[in-house]
């Protein structure tokens, strides 16, 4: 069966060219960077390499890049970080409702540990509005942080404008950047971002390894402790075929990423037209045009269960994802969908296709022939669903 | 994650549709929690002739109720009335750990079904 | 020139059929394992395979297993996450001075936030006495930390015996293997081991892989919010391929670990031996025979500094390891020697080989040949030695 | 990690030894930080005519009082009092950050050399 990939927001394939370096890195050039001997030298001059190209796909300085274990590791250090860091100058944290768990789930556990929490709601788009941002912040408010793009329903956030508004209060603004990465061009300083998150396995890089940006002057704790690697902001031999990888993914996707995204914006307004044209009772979640990251399709299909949805389209090889709360373990469909305003009914059944570079034309017709098979299918056997609707 | 014969009663749902003039129909879950079974019965002589499901729900939630459907049909009420959600998962092979909570409701759908057709009868 | 690695201890190269292995990961098998597409199921079932597999060397449950970014972030977990999860029945903590920094600098933050710490002395062999960790503990003690066997000197430590004292008194005991896995025998049952560290890039898997086995039973704070990845312990993408190739590494290093330390024992053996008949005023550091690891030499050649003697051995393609101070950026040489009652200027002048799968007999007696004319041409340059010595 | 010139200097290093009958003698450093170096001056007319060095110490500790002897050899006093560390640390083509510090004390040696000259001048 021929398979179709539809879930480049979930995790991504590893560019042949990185996999190979790394191999490389795997059985040749394998000392500790620590190391005083060639061994060691050698990598610690590819690690820096990396370091330089991660750097510059946000027009960051070397220096400003602390390599980590991944996004989730990199929001933990930034968010956890800046908040003991600067514990004595307030206790006041501000995020949004749509952010990733890494990001949520971290400013939770602030909460429930003295520091106090606003989490910012967002318009039918899911966006979050600037002005109830501005009229969160307090005396006290240390630390704010909103991603750059939702990885659920590709809404792009308005980074750049909070930034001048965070770095005028003199407050640590971190930006979530792992969707947008190698999609969107990033610019740490016009964004006037102090932390900046990045994950190497939504852009073709190995999973496992990500980074956080640091603008310099800025401090933050770390979060484990030992021999004193990453400045000491990241102690633990450094993954260094990963973060090898992860460079090299950086540059294929800053020389990528215009063409890419052209394929991309075409593809995804294929599908979404393709899709609102073929079934009836279907709602596009998310912006529409430039607000919209590339490849991010996300609909929701009345009277159907996302679960049921997937699973129907795995049978027929298209992989894809949903905001289902049976495809999450947890009893409630997707946070961003329902702080969008959406029924818990219809947030059970969405549907999201994230396209990548390998998707072709095909893969869309294909997609667009059979979705609306299944979902007739499905809504047959629905009790929700009466024809006469 | 789920077993073979969890895949080929998802994929090929005995009795999926709505009996037309039913005496006992049963109704368990709800759109919030992602679940809702609907269950139709035809009722004769204390038997289960016939047996139909709706399912708006996860691949184990149609799954559990086509399996329930095959396990009732025929049956007397009482032998019904037995038949319980985990027979059920059994009866599939198992279902995963998150799905055993939520998505096994078929048997409470079908024992819903019954006491609506029993409550019709007192009231008669 | 021809390269000689021997610093296994600082790290390995990656076993060749487990780099081959996580190829297929990176390129074909690449799916998220919480998708439940055939990607992520396909996924799903290799990391749990890996679990098993990682369980199996050490007599674990699978269920046992969180896996971790490598050795150091697994130390922080057991030791920050078990002092969270029991600071309501006591605030006093119990580890040695011989300790890697990620369990020692760990300790000694939590020592600044609250916590109390006794750091247990060794002897000049450099293992912890029993009678000195009963006498250290008190009523508040929550937590003990001491490492199987040690990353400089291979020194084994009594780790059992400390085990059955713990857990007669309910005390939390936590064990960094990471230098002991694969290399001696572990079996955290008769351990009697709640908690316990390895990593994989020790054994011929990948860096940025580890795992830390968690008794069934005992609760710990996690380090990092998000996801929910790992029964919450550890959220965030799993580093898939780096796991799975970490699995490969136990199976493999189970399955030749008798046949290995053979040929190392005698290696080692041969290669101390050696240095102490060729070269005068030398001291081995760490116990010998069957109370030192398998493939470590640690020697102090007095009169001499070791960086010194890392870079000579360097020009010959020699890859060493020193105490050094000039090694590790530190104004003060190894922690551990300084523990082991070794004059700074001693253990300035020490040198560790660690042996390791690939070493063959020749690699020794090229070092055995070369090293004492290095030691030669470095202390005629000492004005420390004196000829008449 | 070390410049070429340091490395050079490390693997041949210029003027190692004692001079026999040396009338300036130098020492800087000590084991504990793991850098001592020991320079000796054959001074004659305020100027040196012969120097050589012993070091103890990591790979830049070496290469310094390797350099340093090279910089001051045939220099008048006071000229030599002038070279400083930073310079030779720049005839190397620099040094590690982490090696500035500690292991760059040649001029140093060489400096506290020609006091020890010029102190037993004056007890004369
Ligand atoms: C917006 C966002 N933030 C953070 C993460 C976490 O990154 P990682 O998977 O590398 O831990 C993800 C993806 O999972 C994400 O989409
Ligand atoms: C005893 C010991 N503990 C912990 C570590 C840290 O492990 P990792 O390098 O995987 O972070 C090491 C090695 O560096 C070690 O030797």
């Amino acid at each position: 069966m021929k398979r179709i990939y539809l879930d480049h927001s979930a995790t991504t394939p590893v560019d042949p060219q990185a996999a190979e370096l790394m191999m490389t890195y795997f059985l040749e050039y394998y000392g500790n960077p620590s190391s005083i001997h060639f061994f060691g030298r050698q990598v610690k001059k590819a690690l820096e390499e990396a370091r330089y190209q991660v750097a510059s796909l946000i027009n960051a300085d070397p220096s400003e890049i602390t390599f980590t274990s991944g996004g989730t590791e990199a929001d933990n250090l930034a968010i956890q970080g800046a908040a003991r860091a600067r514990s004595g100058k307030g206790k006041h944290l501000i995020t949004s409702a749509i952010e990733h768990h890494a990001v949520l789930d971290t400013f939770k556990y602030l909460a429930k540990n003295g520091y106090e929490l606003t989490i910012l709601p967002v318009d039918e788009e899911g966006i979050v509005s600037v002005d109830e941002l501005k009229k969160a912040i307090r005396p006290d408010t240390i630390l704010i942080s909103i991603m750059h793009a939702n990885n659920e329903v590709g809404s792009i956030q308005p980074a750049a404008e909070i930034g001048r508004i965070t770095r005028e209060k003199g407050i640590i603004f971190h930006v979530d950047a792992v969707q947008s990465l190698g999609k969107l061009p990033i610019d740490v300083k016009t964004m006037n971002a102090d932390l900046l998150t990045v994950s190497s396995h939504k852009i073709y890089g190995p999973k496992g390894v990500g980074a956080l940006y640091i603008r310099k002057g800025i401090k933050i704790s770390p979060l484990v402790y030992g021999g004193s690697q990453e400045r000491k902001l990241r102690s633990g031999t450094e993954n260094t075929p990963g973060i090898i990888g992860f460079g090299k993914a950086c540059e294929l996707a800053g020389e990528r990423m215009e063409e890419e995204n052209r394929k991309l914006i075409t593809q995804r307004d294929k599908l979404m037209n393709g899709i609102i044209s073929r079934i009836g009772h279907v709602k596009i979640n998310g912006p529409l045009g430039d607000k919209r990251l590339p490849g991010n399709v996300n609909v929701s299909i009345n009277y159907i269960e996302g679960e049921s949805l997937l699973l129907s389209l795995d049978m027929l090889g298209i992989a894809a994802s949903s905001g289902s709360a049976c495809t999450s373990g947890s009893l409630d469909p997707s946070h961003v969908l329902l702080a969008m305003g959406l029924s818990h009914e219809v947030a059970h059944g969405s549907l999201r296709l994230s396209l990548g570079r390998h998707n072709t034309d095909e893969d869309i017709d294909f997609v667009l022939e059979e979705l609306p098979k299944i979902v007739d299918r499905l809504r047959m056997m629905s009790p929700l669903y009466h024809k006469a609707n | 994650m789920y077993s073979e014969k969890v895949i080929d009663h998802f994929t090929n749902p005995r009795n999926v549709g709505e009996i037309e003039n039913a005496n006992g129909i049963g109704q368990v879950g709800n759109a919030k929690c992602g679940d809702i079974m609907k269950i139709t019965l035809d009722i004769k002589d204390d038997m289960i002739k016939n047996v139909k499901f709706k399912t708006f729900g996860c691949g184990a939630a149609v799954a559990t109720s086509s399996m329930v459907t095959e396990m009732v049909k025929g049956k007397t009420l009482e032998e019904a009335m037995d038949v319980t959600n985990a027979a059920v998962a059994e009866a599939l092979g198992g279902l995963p750990e998150t799905k055993m909570h939520c998505s096994n409701l078929a048997a409470d759908a079908v024992h819903a079904a019954i006491k609506d057709y029993l409550d019709k009868k007192i009231k008669v």
